[in-house]
């Protein structure tokens, strides 16, 4: 992994209630840096967040809303933070329900900039 | 044809499981005989609720039956799995158009275009529909096919559903007393048969839509861009959403999802589920803060949940 | 290993032809592969050199119809049968129900053809398998090639069939010999197979 | 499109699969080439084919990995322009199995293995202990064999 995306991943990682964050080819749904908890399952996150932004891609153009820059999905048991970005890539984050979303988005868009 | 059937039946009784009911339903709606194509199509689909083809074969029995509005509602579902299925964006966008929504057959199928630039059905059926709008007479330049090529194999890939170019009685030259009728207001037009539910709600009938599992609009309302009514196309993709973050939550132990936020270029928007088999949107501009934009969709999420309770009581 | 399928009541079979390099054993799947009609074939896969020598294996699939009630479906194969081609010949070697070994008839190819066998002794038995329990048939390929040129059938038998298995002069390019070398080891594996050998069920 | 299977404890774990994966073609294969199931082929002669080099593939592979000191490999992924392919070995109580699955835009590879996994998962549990297989075909069966292959060959 580049030391630039080790310390993207290493800062969202810093925020509280973070089980893991990575970086996911978009199209493919793997990953391609991640830093996660040992309980985290990387293969299933990067497949299913990955397919997730890519309904969610296709739902928002359809209401006109355009492209999503950032996305939250809020659960019972965790919070799953995706932020699209360069070379096809996403920044995904896996956290627990009651997360400090603004700063991990803070620091996912901060991510997503490294990857350029 | 009849050794196509034939085959195909053999196929079926062999494995009932098999998704082959598509090509033989497919095969008996050509034919003519829609209402053997009808229990092929639902038999199927009783065991693949999940089937984008499906429905979306079921959709063309059903608009060969002229029951447009059960058409509409198997595209939906069709969409509400595969938001970019071909096949059920022309048959949505020629179901709309039917009921007098030029408007949101535009919409459909711009989209339909968007993803499937060589496709020469939806490039016809979009000309009549802008003709019918009145907007422009020819195509536009950049809807023209990247790559002639490919037109022949996307042609014959896809069993042309009835679009619009080719049904003759709702041709926009002579428009139809439906067409004309509801072609005039189309982006107020599916809205304002809907119930109510969001009154008092900024953007009642344009930006806050209630939609059940399977893309069926309940109430309210989605504008798109210059005001076209997009109800029925974001319904379907923000179904597919809702099944894949159910799925999502499920394989990442997460429990149940309770929202999903989605900050875009144009709009925020806050899919929220209500009760079982519901699903909110609320649409709000990219300068309403997300906090607040999650706020307001507690409270429609609250208001749509009472009036579901009503419904059902 | 032959699958045998009880439900649906259908067999599948894997024959490999083998012998030594240019010995005539794709021309055999191919003379097979032209007579058969479309329905009862499928695509002839051949991955093969630029110069037409096989580099991997050719595949020809085909559809015997009902045999004693079952569906029979053989995968014919060949391999490749330069000598330093072993690695991928012992590949498709593997999980065969039956051999056919093609020697060149050719005189100054017989020690081609004793190197070959003995290969093929050697990565049947690698596979932990007594060859004496694979069924097996040769053919005597080339006889139509002027007689000063080839050794006869009985000379090859002398030299290679020394298990007395069943043995049938041929010439693949014309066809001669061909169908009754196919029929001769179709007949042998299912009749394995109708003797209760083990294998996969279903 | 269809999905078959000869041994029918597959049938259960394959569905999941197709529907999770959203898989176009899958092919379970013994690493000879033999079809234990398979979902989206209409001909089973075209199966076939796709069988063997499928199957070829791996034994390759696995070749190779035994030239360069390693012990196995682990699953293939071809990308195309529409299609993707992914092949892996799933290892059973009695031998290994090869699987073939064909996907194409709709999903993703990432998808594709994480419910991979789980179908090989299902496989093992599902799979049935080996049993004795008796006498297979009656013992006249010459009769027909000839009689088909001479309708092979149209004699």
């Amino acid at each position: 992994m580049s030391p630039d995306l080790e310390r993207a991943l290493d800062r969202i990682s810093r925020v509280r209630g973070v089980r893991g964050s990575m970086y996911v080819a978009a199209d493919d749904g793997i990953v391609v840096a991640r830093l996660l908890m040992e309980t985290v399952n990387g293969k299933a996150v990067a497949a299913l967040a990955a397919s997730l932004a890519r309904k969610v891609e296709g739902a928002a153009a359809a209401t006109g809303a355009g492209r999503v820059r950032f996305l939250q999905m809020d659960a019972a048991d965790g919070t799953l933070l995706i932020a699209p970005a360069p070379r096809d890539l996403l920044v995904v984050t896996l956290a627990d329900p009651r997360v400090n979303v603004g700063l991990c988005r803070f620091e996912m868009m901060r991510a997503a900039e490294a990857a350029a | 044809m009849s050794e196509d059937i034939r085959a195909l039946s053999a196929v079926l009784a062999a494995d009932p499981a098999s998704l082959v009911y598509v090509d033989l339903a497919e095969a008996l709606r050509r034919r003519g005989d829609l209402d053997q194509a009808l229990r092929v199509a639902n038999g199927g689909l009783a065991r693949h609720p999940e089937h984008a083809d499906g429905f979306d074969c079921l959709g063309r029995i059903h608009a060969g039956r002229d029951d447009l509005p059960r058409a509409r509602e198997a595209w939906g579902r069709a969409l509400a799995v595969a938001p970019d299925h071909l096949g059920a964006l022309r048959g949505m966008g020629f179901a709309l158009y039917r009921a007098g929504d030029a408007r949101g057959a535009l919409a459909v199928l711009e989209r339909a275009l968007a993803g499937h630039p060589a496709d020469d059905g939806a490039r016809r059926a979009l000309g009549t529909v802008r003709r019918a709008l009145g907007m422009e007479s020819a195509v536009r330049p950049a809807d023209r096919p990247v790559e002639q090529g490919a037109r022949v194999a996307v042609e014959t890939a896809v069993p042309a559903p009835p679009s619009p170019a080719v049904v003759p009685a709702t041709a926009p030259g002579a428009p139809s007393v439906a067409a004309a009728g509801a072609a005039a207001s189309a982006a107020a037009g599916a809205a304002a048969e809907l119930p109510p539910v969001f009154r008092g709600f900024e953007g009642a009938t344009a930006d806050i839509l209630l939609f059940d599992d399977r893309g069926l609009v309940v109430a309210g309302g989605l504008g798109g861009a210059d005001g076209v009514d997009v109800s029925a196309l974001a319904a379907a993709g923000l179904a597919g959403v809702s099944s894949e973050a159910g799925r999502t939550a499920q394989y990442l132990a997460l429990g149940a999802w309770t929202a999903i936020v989605a900050e875009a270029d144009r709009a925020n928007l806050v899919l929220a589920p209500v009760g079982p088999g519901a699903l909110l949107l609320v649409r709000r501009d990219r300068g309403v803060p997300v906090g607040l934009a999650l706020r307001m969709a507690e409270r429609a999420q609250a208001t749509a949940s009472a009036w579901l309770a009503r419904q059902d009581a | 290993m032959s699958l045998v399928n009880f439900t649906t009541r259908e067999i599948t079979c894997k024959i490999v032809y083998y012998g030594p390099g240019r010995s005539g054993k794709t021309t055999n799947l191919q003379y097979i592969y032209d007579q058969v009609p479309d329905d009862r074939r499928g695509r002839m896969v051949s991955l093969a050199t630029q110069t037409d020598r096989t580099l991997f294996f050719d595949f020809l699939p085909l559809d015997l119809g009902s045999i004693s009630g079952f569906t029979t479906k053989f995968q014919l194969y060949t391999v490749p049968g330069q000598v330093y081609y072993n690695a991928t010949r012992k590949l498709v070697l593997q999980g065969a129900d039956g051999v056919v070994f093609v020697a060149d008839s050719q005189a100054r190819q017989l020690d081609e053809n004793i190197e070959s066998l003995q290969n093929l002794h050697q990565n049947i038995l690698e596979y932990g398998v007594d060859i004496r329990t694979v069924p097996m048939v040769l053919q005597w390929n080339k006889q139509d090639l002027p007689r000063d040129l080839i050794l006869a059938p009985e000379e090859l038998d002398d030299a290679l069939n020394f298990r007395a298995l069943p043995a049938y002069a041929a010439d693949a390019l014309h066809g001669n010999g061909v169908f009754e070398t196919l029929k001769a080891i179709s007949a042998e594996v299912l009749r394995k197979l109708s003797q209760g050998a083990t294998g996969r069920q279903g | 499109m269809t999905t078959t299977v000869v041994e029918p404890w597959t049938k259960r774990p394959l569905t999941g699969y197709v529907a999770q994966s959203s898989a176009r073609l899958v092919v379970v294969m013994t690493p000879a080439g033999q079809v234990l199931a398979q979902h989206g082929f209409a001909r089973a002669v075209d199966l076939m084919g796709v069988a063997a080099l499928g199957a070829a593939i791996i034994a390759s592979s696995g070749a190779l990995a035994d030239l360069v000191g390693e012990a196995t490999f682990g699953a293939l992924f071809h990308a195309g322009q529409r299609h993707g392919i992914h092949l892996a070995a799933c290892h059973m109580p009695r031998g290994s199995l090869v699987i073939l699955t064909v996907f194409g835009r709709e999903t993703s590879i990432g998808l594709v293995e994480f419910f991979f996994d789980e179908f090989a998962a299902a496989l093992r549990a599902a799979a049935p202990a080996d049993r004795e297989r008796g006498p297979v075909l009656a013992e006249n069966f010459e009769a027909e064999l000839g009689q088909s292959l001479a309708s092979l060959f149209g004699r």
